[in-house]
């Protein structure tokens, strides 16, 4: 009953991530949509093993954990610098530039 | 608890499939390429928890890594190269392929309205050969997992098919956009002080990690969700992810594009070269029952990994975990492929093409 | 209204088809119109998982007969619709669609990265991938 | 057949595994040639593997003449549960001419190729040529619903790369591949869907199966909608009439390499499947012969009016001859469409013969434009002097488009005029006499500008095309000239394809 | 002693979603990015905290309490770290925050303003 429950408040979530995946009005604001409806979706299908008997489905959480990261990643670079292919900075090329 | 999970996963059906026609809406309707990017994603994901309700393991591991990972850093490749302007919308334009879409959509209407009602155990989809997978996997192959079980062996003919489909298009992918970095890419517009010094200690956890889920994604094939499509997507987030956080040259200099195509073709060819072998053992293509000449077959003792009813299938075991490798060879490689041919390629203008 | 009720993943998921299609069509942006197409080809795959579900069933991975698991399974569900749809005491969801899906499922992002990678080309020979646009490039090349 | 045992050399081990090798020697020789070194190995491997993939479905083809129909299980699972490859003599037929015009193209892309593509890309372009070879072989000798799709998709994503490539000589290749893609994919996804509709019926995706369960099943929305879907999809991959326009575009912009292959193999898998599906899985006289006669017959006969009619007006040699292609799909059909022994045969004896002239045609265009880059009409003038024995052979394939007597081309127009007189659709034969006249205008336009014209003033004067290009363009067209003669061989052929279509479906 | 593992455990899951869930009422009412990205993340890592303890009491000590493990590892390495690169990126790209001391300090407002802040050029 409980996991019942849990299982609506998950999907009354994710669609709150589509309303403001959808409704912007700032690309990181669907990002940041995005990103958090994923890890909506790992917690979903957590409880859903549980709540179906078949906790074996957990392999499969991990994995939308792990693409979810790769994609948000990739879409910042996009959204921020334009770019697939060059490194993001790290503090010493900051400094670097900066003197 | 039971009933309830009987009804939740009713209610999931529904509210996830109105979900996903939310989203499929949100794509249609937004001008931005970015916000329809990203919705597919989220509609990919949603698909894909829609994919668990529906008992399909297998598929929503599959279309997690594909259509929310894979996909949307492809699209998000090419848009960078394209640099579009916002999607016009001319409805005067729209009237033709909204009624060719009306037509379409009556007739998959009419057609639907004679099919067996959603969920019938009964109906001939389910009642024939659907079933008859569930009761002879035990005896023939022996693995736990009959979604395995078909895809590579009693369908490994398609999953063949399939693996050389992706190699092709890494070919297509290589033939349009060349295979690795250029030396001119675009400088990315930096301020000063800014740095992501999290992300790159998190990437180097994460690498490793990745690599190791996809190994484990691999070997568990045979006894849950997963299997060597999934794993070699997985594998292939590694090196995608090093690139996104540490650089695309850096990544290149580890893994060199020509070394990635190379394995790509290998991966067909042990795939392909499994069904020559049990050929020339005197089965047919695929016949992983012969994998293993007679003489070799009757040193395996029996009771080998105490599974003592199943020793006649060490064919099938071995044959399925080695064409699952050829696939997480190819996969991999050709996603890596495909990568490095979007991520790689500087923008060009007009006539400068080549 | 009973067809509604009994067809109802089959009517949602041919909503989809047609947004998909519409996408497809009614855009001349290629990079949308890929987009488009990758849903139309996603919707077919979620109509041959809805033809392979089966009502209380599991996914089509065995469970060990006298687990416990199998028997908490079996007791959701009416003993003499596991007996006559089960199989050693379990209902399983049919395995074949899935298998199918798979292979769709790659076909898919296949052709995705080909569409993409000529779009791109498009863009570097005629500066636009607005279809309109390349139209009247086109139009005013020798030869046509 | 007696050509074949003649040269019949195959030893037994190998004759019992030649359906699977037929398909599985180019996807092994397509990882070979990606992961070789150079153009020129590359290249090598193509021939060969072609060769071999030849070899085996001359096997094939006497097997089938032995036994009826081979039947070949994948992976030691009988059928449904299994993939089972079956071939029957249509599937023969076609196996052997798609394998034929795969390596005549191997050949011709030693010397072709070079012009077109940048030489570091050969052996990926070699590995895109021989998926593709394989993806139609695949396609033919596969039993299996779902299987055909994946062949499909095999040889479909290969063919759009390879169209592209061909912007390296005229840019508009790209779109053209682009509109290829986009249509055939739509096309491929409304076959599965149809095949998903199929399934949902009877439960199985083996196609005999799958037809023992039909006749069982009787009217049903969800089959008949299924075959329209498989039958529209199909029709796109086929350039079936208003679902043609992605091939012009695509004919026209390719490599030459890929022109020849294309529309020698590519409408005609598709058009096989086609029949496969209303007259081997649908039962006879069913709703398949219904929906063909009266939705795709009059398209295919508007086809060839209108398509004839839109090559006369075409400035570009390629273009005219991809209407040209489109009209001869309809000429095809229609045969087909009649659903009597006489009209199938006629049918199946047309598509080999539009094939090899095809072929002949696309490959001439290439020759020619190897020295030259004529792409119009007008830049045509004049090159029958200059370069005789590409164009002889070109006239040659235009000669048995336009139906002359002592070519294929007439045999095939011949027979199926008889076919419609047998089965009493005067209106097919009104149909090919119309479009008969419509095809000699723009042949006779085409034949005009290469023989009885003057080069246009300051146009570069062409030479004749090396040998490795020239002989497989005579051999191609050759075919032609010996089988406008001897008819046996691909009489005997589409005579057992019809046979067996009608007689297996009772 | 099973019914209180029972509801313990289901408690747990049902607390950790409902967190989550008013998390997701941030993210719709909260004024700007940062704000938003505060309510996701915190929420997102404290519902999967609490809700996969509660499946892992739930489930007892078995393969799957493993898994549930590197579940709550991945999620608490990943949600914090993209949290982390969006606030960082919005910022450099010239996105100001709407509330807080720095609004006050600048007095600017910033929803709309700058043409980093469309969706990078590429919307309308």
């Amino acid at each position: 009953m409980l996991l019942a429950a849990g299982v609506a408040g998950l999907v009354v979530a994710m669609g709150l991530m589509i309303w403001r995946a959808i409704a912007g009005p700032s690309p990181y604001d669907r990002m940041l949509a995005g990103n958090s409806f994923g890890t909506k979706t790992v917690l979903l299908i957590a409880v859903i093993g549980y709540l179906f008997g078949r906790p074996a489905f957990l392999d499969i959480a991990i994995a939308y954990a792990l693409i979810n990261f790769v994609t948000t990643i990739a879409l910042m670079k996009f959204v921020r610098y334009r770019t697939l292919a060059q490194p993001l900075c790290s503090p010493h090329d900051t400094e670097a530039k900066d003197g | 608890m039971n009933a309830i999970a009987l009804e939740a996963s009713f209610a999931l059906n529904v509210a996830l499939l109105l979900m996903l026609v939310a989203i499929a809406a949100a794509i249609a309707w937004t001008r931005s390429l970015v916000a329809a990017i990203l919705l597919m994603g989220v509609y990919s994901l949603a698909s894909a928890v829609w994919l668990v309700v529906m008992d399909a393991a297998d598929v929503a591991f599959t279309e997690a890594v594909v259509g929310a990972g894979v996909s949307t850093v492809v699209l998000l490749g090419a848009t960078l190269l394209v640099r579009p302007g916002p999607v016009r919308v001319d409805w005067r334009r729209a009237i033709a392929p909204a009624v060719l879409v009306v037509g379409v959509g009556a007739l998959l209407v009419l057609a639907v309205s004679g099919l067996a009602s959603f969920g019938d155990p009964s109906s001939p989809a389910n009642a024939h050969v659907g079933r008859s997978y569930l009761v002879e996997t035990p005896n023939d192959i022996g693995i736990p997992n009959v979604v395995t079980a078909v895809l590579a062996s009693y369908r490994g003919f398609d999953t063949l098919g399939e693996t050389v489909v992706i190699f092709a298009a890494g070919i297509g992918v290589a033939l349009m956009l060349g295979f690795g970095p250029r030396s001119s890419l675009p400088q990315p517009p930096v301020q000063p002080g800014e740095h992501h010094v999290v992300l790159r200690v998190t990437a180097r956890l994460l690498i490793p990690l990745i690599i190791l889920f996809a190994f484990y994604v691999l070997f568990h094939g045979d006894l849950g969700a997963g299997g060597g499509f999934q794993a070699g997507v997985i594998l292939a987030v590694a090196p995608i992810l090093h690139a996104l956080v540490f650089g695309l040259h850096a990544t290149t200099a580890a893994i060199p594009a020509g070394f990635v195509r190379g394995v790509a073709a290998l991966g067909v060819l042990v795939f392909a070269g499994v069904g020559v072998v049990c050929m020339a053992n005197g089965g047919g293509f695929l016949d992983y029952d012969r994998l293993f000449m007679p003489r070799v077959e009757a040193m395996i003792p029996p009771g080998l990994l105490g599974d003592p009813t199943h020793s006649h299938n060490w064919g099938q075991h071995f044959g399925i975990l080695l064409v699952e490798v050829g696939v997480l060879l190819t996969v991999s490689s050709t996603m890596v492929t495909i990568f490095y041919g979007f991520a790689g390629r500087a923008t060009h203008d007009v006539g400068s093409a080549r | 209204m009973n067809f509604v009720v009994t067809h109802f993943n089959y009517l949602a998921v041919i909503v989809l088809m047609m947004t998909g299609l519409y996408v497809l069509f009614a855009t001349g942006n290629l990079i949308k119109r890929m987009i488009g197409l990758a849903l139309f080809q996603t919707s077919t795959a979620l109509l041959y998982i809805s033809l392979g579900k089966v009502a209380g069933g599991t996914a089509a991975i065995k469970i060990y007969p006298d687990s416990p698991e199998a028997q908490a399974l079996a007791a959701q569900l009416d003993p003499a619709y596991v007996a006559q749809f089960g199989v050693s005491g379990v209902v399983y969801s049919n395995p074949l669609p899935h298998v199918l899906i798979l292979t769709a499922i790659v076909v898919g992002v296949a052709t995705l990265a080909v569409g993409l990678s000529i779009a791109v080309r498009i863009r570097e020979a005629y500066g636009t991938i607005e279809a309109d646009e390349i139209e009247a490039v086109r139009a005013r090349e020798p030869g046509e | 057949m007696t050509l074949f045992e003649a040269i019949y050399v195959t030893p037994p081990a190998l004759t019992a595994q030649a359906p699977i090798l037929v398909v599985a020697g180019p996807l092994i020789g397509a990882s070979a040639a990606a992961l070789s070194p150079g153009a020129r190995t590359a290249w090598m491997v193509s021939v060969l593997t072609a060769a071999f993939a030849l070899w085996m479905s001359v096997a094939v083809v006497t097997e089938v003449a032995r036994e009826g129909v081979v039947d070949y299980a994948l992976g030691g699972f009988a059928p449904p549960l299994g993939i089972a490859l079956r071939i029957d003599a249509l599937g023969a037929t076609l196996a052997l001419l798609i394998a034929s015009v795969g390596l005549l193209g191997a050949l011709y892309s030693g010397h072709a190729l070079s012009s077109e593509v940048y030489p570091g890309k050969h052996g990926l372009f070699q590995a895109g040529y021989l998926l593709c070879l394989a993806g139609f072989l695949g396609l033919v000798f596969t039993g299996d619903a779902f299987n055909a799709f994946v062949f499909l998709e095999v040889s479909s994503i290969g063919t759009y790369a390879l169209v592209a490539v061909g912007e390296a000589r005229d840019r508009r290749a790209l779109p053209a591949a682009f509109n290829y893609l986009i249509f055939g994919t739509v096309g491929a996804t409304f076959y599965v869907l149809g095949v998903g509709f199929l399934y949902g019926a009877t439960g199985t995706l083996n196609l005999v199966d799958m037809s023992v369960r039909l006749a069982a099943l009787g009217d049903n929305f969800a089959v008949q909608a299924g075959l329209a879907f498989i039958v529209a999809g199909l029709g796109v991959k086929a350039a079936i009439f208003p679902l043609h326009g992605w091939l012009p575009g695509a004919y026209a912009g390719a490599p030459s390499l890929v022109s020849v292959f294309l529309a020698a193999t590519a409408t005609k898998s598709a058009i096989y499947l086609i029949v496969r599906f209303v007259f081997d899985v649908f039962p006879t006289g069913g709703f398949g012969q219904t929906f063909l006669a009266l939705i795709v017959a009059p398209l295919a006969a508007a086809a060839a009016i209108v398509c004839s009619v839109q090559a006369i007006f075409e400035k570009e040699v390629r273009r005219i001859l991809a209407f040209s292609s489109v009209a001869q799909v309809g000429f095809i059909m229609l045969g087909i469409s009649l659903a009597t022994t006489g009209g199938l045969s006629a049918g199946v004896f047309y598509l080999v013969a539009h094939a090899l002239m095809k072929g002949a045609l696309f490959m001439g265009v290439g020759a020619l434009a190897i020295s030259v880059k004529a792409r119009t009409v007008e830049e045509f003038y004049g090159l029958g002097r200059e370069a005789p024995w590409s164009a002889a052979a070109f006239a040659v394939g235009a000669a048995s488009l336009a139906g002359v007597p002592l070519t294929m081309g007439f045999l095939a127009k011949w027979s199926l005029i008889a076919g419609a007189l047998e089965a009493g659709a005067l209106w097919v034969v009104a149909t090919l006499a119309v479009g008969s006249l419509l095809t000699l205008v723009y042949v006779g336009r085409l034949l005009e500008a290469m023989f009885f014209r003057a080069p246009l003033p300051g146009a570069t004067r062409a030479h004749e095309a090396p040998f490795g290009v020239l002989v497989p363009l005579l051999v191609m067209a050759g075919l032609s000239v010996w089988f406008g003669v001897d008819s046996s061989l691909p009489e005997s052929l589409s005579r057992a394809s019809a046979t067996g279509l009608i007689g297996s479906a009772r | 002693m099973a019914d209180a593992i029972h509801w313990i455990g289901g408690g747990l899951v049902f607390a950790g979603t409902l967190l989550t869930l008013l998390g997701g009422v941030g993210v719709v009412r909260f004024p700007d990015v940062y704000t938003r990205i505060h309510a996701a993340s915190l929420t997102d890592t404290g519902g999967a905290t609490l809700v996969l303890i509660g499946l892992g009491i739930l489930s007892g000590f078995t393969l799957e309490t493993l898994k549930l493990a590197f579940v709550w590892a991945f999620v608490m390495l990943t949600t914090p770290a993209a949290a982390n690169a969006l606030a960082n990126a919005a910022f450099s790209a010239g996105h100001k925050p709407r509330i807080g001391a720095f609004q006050i300090m600048k007095g600017e407002s910033s929803e709309g303003a700058g043409p980093a802040q469309r969706d990078g050029g590429v919307a309308p």
